[in-house]
């Protein structure tokens, strides 16, 4: 049997869903993450606890929702309250993992998303926020998923929105973050990236199928460390294509 | 209170507790008064040039977009505006009233960058943009519902979120630990939409209240639009259900689909058309003036915004409605 | 964080919110696991000698008394307590099992003060009383729950209670106002009676949720009694009624009358001559041993409780109860 | 027609529920304040919003509760939620009235329901403050209910469990306590006390039928005030009495 055809945006889609921990919270963000959850929940994480900012917790995910507050998010849920208790769970440590996105994106896993140039004069303003900062701030891990080039992939961001490891180890901690959080992996369109637990710098963990190291370097805009053993991330099995396209995205939506 | 760091941002709408206290004795009533009024009088009462302004959830989900239009229509100028928000902060951009911003987030979701907003900022015409994160914006507003000055957070801290916003960092006396003091945000007047509500302004919100509780609280005038119009006695059968009291409620408009093109939980589903509509149409300055024309300043009120949409779509967003497990 | 003045009071239970959060992290499965005991387990596993525990609401409402008379049954020893406190912790104080409390009140309501709180005290075998506010004290748990070392208030100020609590005064940083600062109560195990859960440990409560949200937030253990249990298809046709989700629960217990002597919203009113025994007996020491003997030490679970109550008079406190509006 | 019998109890809640603003806010304590809001929501505050700490608000009085916290507080109500959301929106000023109790008042209305003797070694230990500090901090005016002699109204209290004055003008605000609030009045078993303006001291302001104003004195342990007009409160009105007797304690449970 030859491997399926497969795009960009479902590779990174199944190499994300594999980073869920079964059993596991998760603040699921607009896009990619939601089709993500809804992958994982659909095979290897059947126990992911959903968490919506605005409210859900615990909902059954049978049709994709276009919004992180919309019906869907608590469909059959077992909770819906208001974004303070979602907020205040994750402030608590309840919420295991979070999915962050970002204009830019450093060595540390800081992320951009208000403005490109400066704050006050932007050549470009972004959308702000949003709940990724408290999500970088808040949940125990999270996973960024970044398209990758130059522009994106920068020694320095024009404004951290929200914090990665900051300036690097102990940085987290000194600002008043809590103890033992932060980031755990960047999903691009070349690889899997995760962080050097000594530097809290990226780390090329894993190149998708045909990617080179110097391929992904090139498109990186700092110096991405190597992990001792640089893996290969399985091409999307014909089974997560079957339940991408057929069951969580049949509009074609996002895929 | 020795403070470690603060935000540069501007404090764009200050605060007295003591004088929000006196409001809120000498302004709202605590007796059963109807409130019942059309989205022109709410608006035409309550909004005023120059305001702080706030609408809740956000402009796909339960929210005030009847009201929204209506502040189009009657051309409330130099808002100054916090958000969160979607298709209704765009329309307000679009339009060109706003002046200020308490921003957390300003974009299309799914369809993604607000052009709206890119050209109000670039240009210059949204003067400030002080940022904050989703949640603590919510908990500035839980700060002035709590009637405190400020909320501490774990958030923001250690980024350029935090100094471009006006908290500041402290250190906790109780542990040591740092702490983002985040202040209270007590608007002027506040839009929310909600399932149910009696004359008096009663309200029930059927699943996630997203931040209506605090946002209610948080105000000096609160303009409900509600779906539908409910017996005093249904309040009284279940008063756990009450998210919003009468009395932090100043008008009461009866707006069935209020929310449209956004959906409302267990009753209609979002008008994805509509919405795509004015995603594709905002992209140019000139595209969301055309787009403003034919759906607000062209229809005089929300009754006829209704009938443009038509009986057929509306019936399909019911249709498409989710439903509560059987 | 310069501090203006400090309650002398102990902070009896001490905390470190970064703990918590491992606690949190390691300790509290997201999994839709069963946990569904007796009270006697529940009791068992999770209450220690020595540990701090609260209970909601209290005493005569919406109490878990059959969780309560079991803690005594078990003899646990050197109880740090919180309270805001009726019969429950009333057996508490005359079966001695209390060293330390953060009182708010302790008393009879419509019959007076507490002897077992005055023989407690007054001899020493309560060790320490820190003082606070009934919302002092919800807030201290509410801030726990928002995971923050501390919330501000506007309470409390000015007196002796201040003065013997734990509380600190600082300035606003923001406006100059000074409030006092209630540092986060993490509590050991928590004992909250509910309407419905599921078997999971998801709860329903129906009318006023006194503080069970923030305290069972504000748990590192939580034992829920409840009513009823019910299936939990029944938990997700109404999301917005779950006043507790199950991830925050550690034992489920089934406790149909669970609340008696006190009430049950809509379920069954107080049981006026139960709770005037415990009034006329408690008023001496061995009065109140004899009643520990017959009522908690002499009967083995709740059911033989039940069964003493007799049928009759449960009967009557279902009849009694009051009714929502037709 | 003669002037019916009552007792001294029958007195004061008629006093006290003669002291409720129509249309206005109160928490309403266990005991005489619940008969007093009764008496004066079915008289001379139809419109009268009882507010319960626990959480109800708006209830319809049909019968007399007996704890603070039981299904009747929340009967028909309006709202029905916890005590944090009560006590912020007192704290808000959304809580005209409160009613207070104690077994010790002092001449700027402080009032203490902790201990009698020391605190850490005391005579007698009292309940605590309950909701009392908070009522007496937030709501925007206090009445005290306190039976008159000179254990009760003494110069100093042993604990200063609720503020009234504190120590005199200006010394609320001093604290931080809210701007414009403050003890109204008390309600004793001999007469009204409201407090001067200018001293914030407690000022005797009706006699109950019958006391003298040396009777008054006798039982107070500090110099009372005297307004310039001394009133004397009217009896109960045979429908007053019939409406606490028929209608509000049938049972006799405090009357």
């Amino acid at each position: 049997m030859s491997a399926p055809n497969y795009s960009k945006t479902e590779l990174m889609i199944c190499v994300a869903a594999r980073l869920f921990e079964d059993g596991a919270t998760c603040f699921i963000g607009t896009g990619i993450p939601m089709l993500a959850a809804m992958l994982a929940s659909k095979t290897t994480a059947p126990n992911l606890v959903p968490v919506f900012e605005f409210g859900g917790t615990g909902a059954i995910l049978e049709e994709l929702p276009r919004a992180v507050g919309e019906a869907r998010t608590f469909h059959k849920g077992l909770s819906a309250l208001g974004i303070c208790d979602t907020m205040e769970s994750a402030q608590r440590g309840f919420v295991d993992y979070g999915f962050l996105g970002g204009a830019q994106i450093d060595p540390y896993g800081n992320l951009n998303t208000v403005v490109i140039g400066s704050h006050d004069q932007p050549r470009a303003r972004l959308p702000g926020s949003g709940g990724g900062n408290d999500v970088g701030s808040l949940c125990w891990r999270t996973i960024a998923i970044v398209q990758h080039d130059l522009r994106r992939f920068v020694p320095k961001v024009d404004f951290v929105t929200t914090p990665g490891y900051l300036t690097g180890p102990g940085a987290r901690e000194a600002a008043g973050l809590p103890r033992g959080s932060g980031p755990m992996a960047v999903v691009s369109t070349l690889a899997l990236m995760d962080y050097d637990p000594h530097t809290c710098r990226m780390r090329l963990k894993a190149l998708h199928p045909g990617v080179t190291v110097e391929e992904v370097q090139a498109n990186t805009g700092f110096d991405l460390l190597l992990a001792e053993q640089i893996g290969v991330n399985a091409p999307p099995s014909a089974e997560e294509l079957r339940l991408l396209r057929q069951e969580i995205d049949p509009e074609r939506l996002y895929i | 209170m020795e403070v470690l760091e603060s935000g540069q941002g501007e404090l764009i709408q200050p605060f007295d507790l003591d004088e929000f206290r006196e409001w809120n004795r000498t302004r709202k009533t605590r007796k059963l008064v109807e409130k019942v009024m059309t989205e022109q009088e709410a608006i035409a009462q309550f909004v005023q040039d120059g305001c702080y302004i706030g609408t809740e959830l956000y402009g796909t989900v339960r929210c005030p977009m009847s009201l929204a239009r209506e502040v189009v229509r009657q051309g409330r100028k130099n808002l100054r505006v916090c958000g969160q928000g979607v298709l209704e902060l765009d329309l307000w951009l679009a339009a060109g009233l706003v002046k200020k911003l308490d921003i957390t987030y300003i974009g299309l979701e799914v369809y993604g960058t607000s052009s709206c907003l890119r050209r109000a900022v670039e240009s210059g015409q949204v003067e400030t943009c002080v940022e904050w994160s989703n949640a603590a914006i919510s908990w500035r507003m839980k700060a002035a519902a709590m009637g405190v000055p400020f909320l501490p957070t774990r958030s923001m801290l250690g980024t350029d979120l935090l100094k471009y916003s006006a908290a500041k960092v402290v250190q906790d006396p109780f542990t040591g630990l740092k702490v983002a003091l985040l202040p209270a945000l007590i608007l002027d007047v506040a839009l929310i939409h909600v399932h149910r509500a009696d004359k008096f302004g009663n309200c029930q919100i059927d699943g996630i209240s997203g931040f209506a509780l605090e946002m209610a609280r948080a105000s000096k005038r609160l303009i409900v639009s509600t779906e539908q119009i409910i017996p005093t006695e249904e309040i009284r059968r279940a008063p756990d259900r009450t998210a919003i009291p009468y009395y932090l409620v100043d008008a009461v408009v009866h707006a069935p689909f209020g929310s449209h093109p956004g959906e409302m939980a267990y009753l209609y589903s979002r008008d994805e058309p509509a919405i795509k509509e004015w995603v594709e149409t905002s992209k140019t300055a000139d595209g969301a003036q055309d787009y403003l024309q034919t759906w607000v300043y062209g229809l005089p009120t929300h009754a006829v915004y209704l009938e443009r949409v038509g009986q057929e779509r509306l019936a399909q967003c019911v249709a498409r409605r989710e439903r509560r497990q059987a």
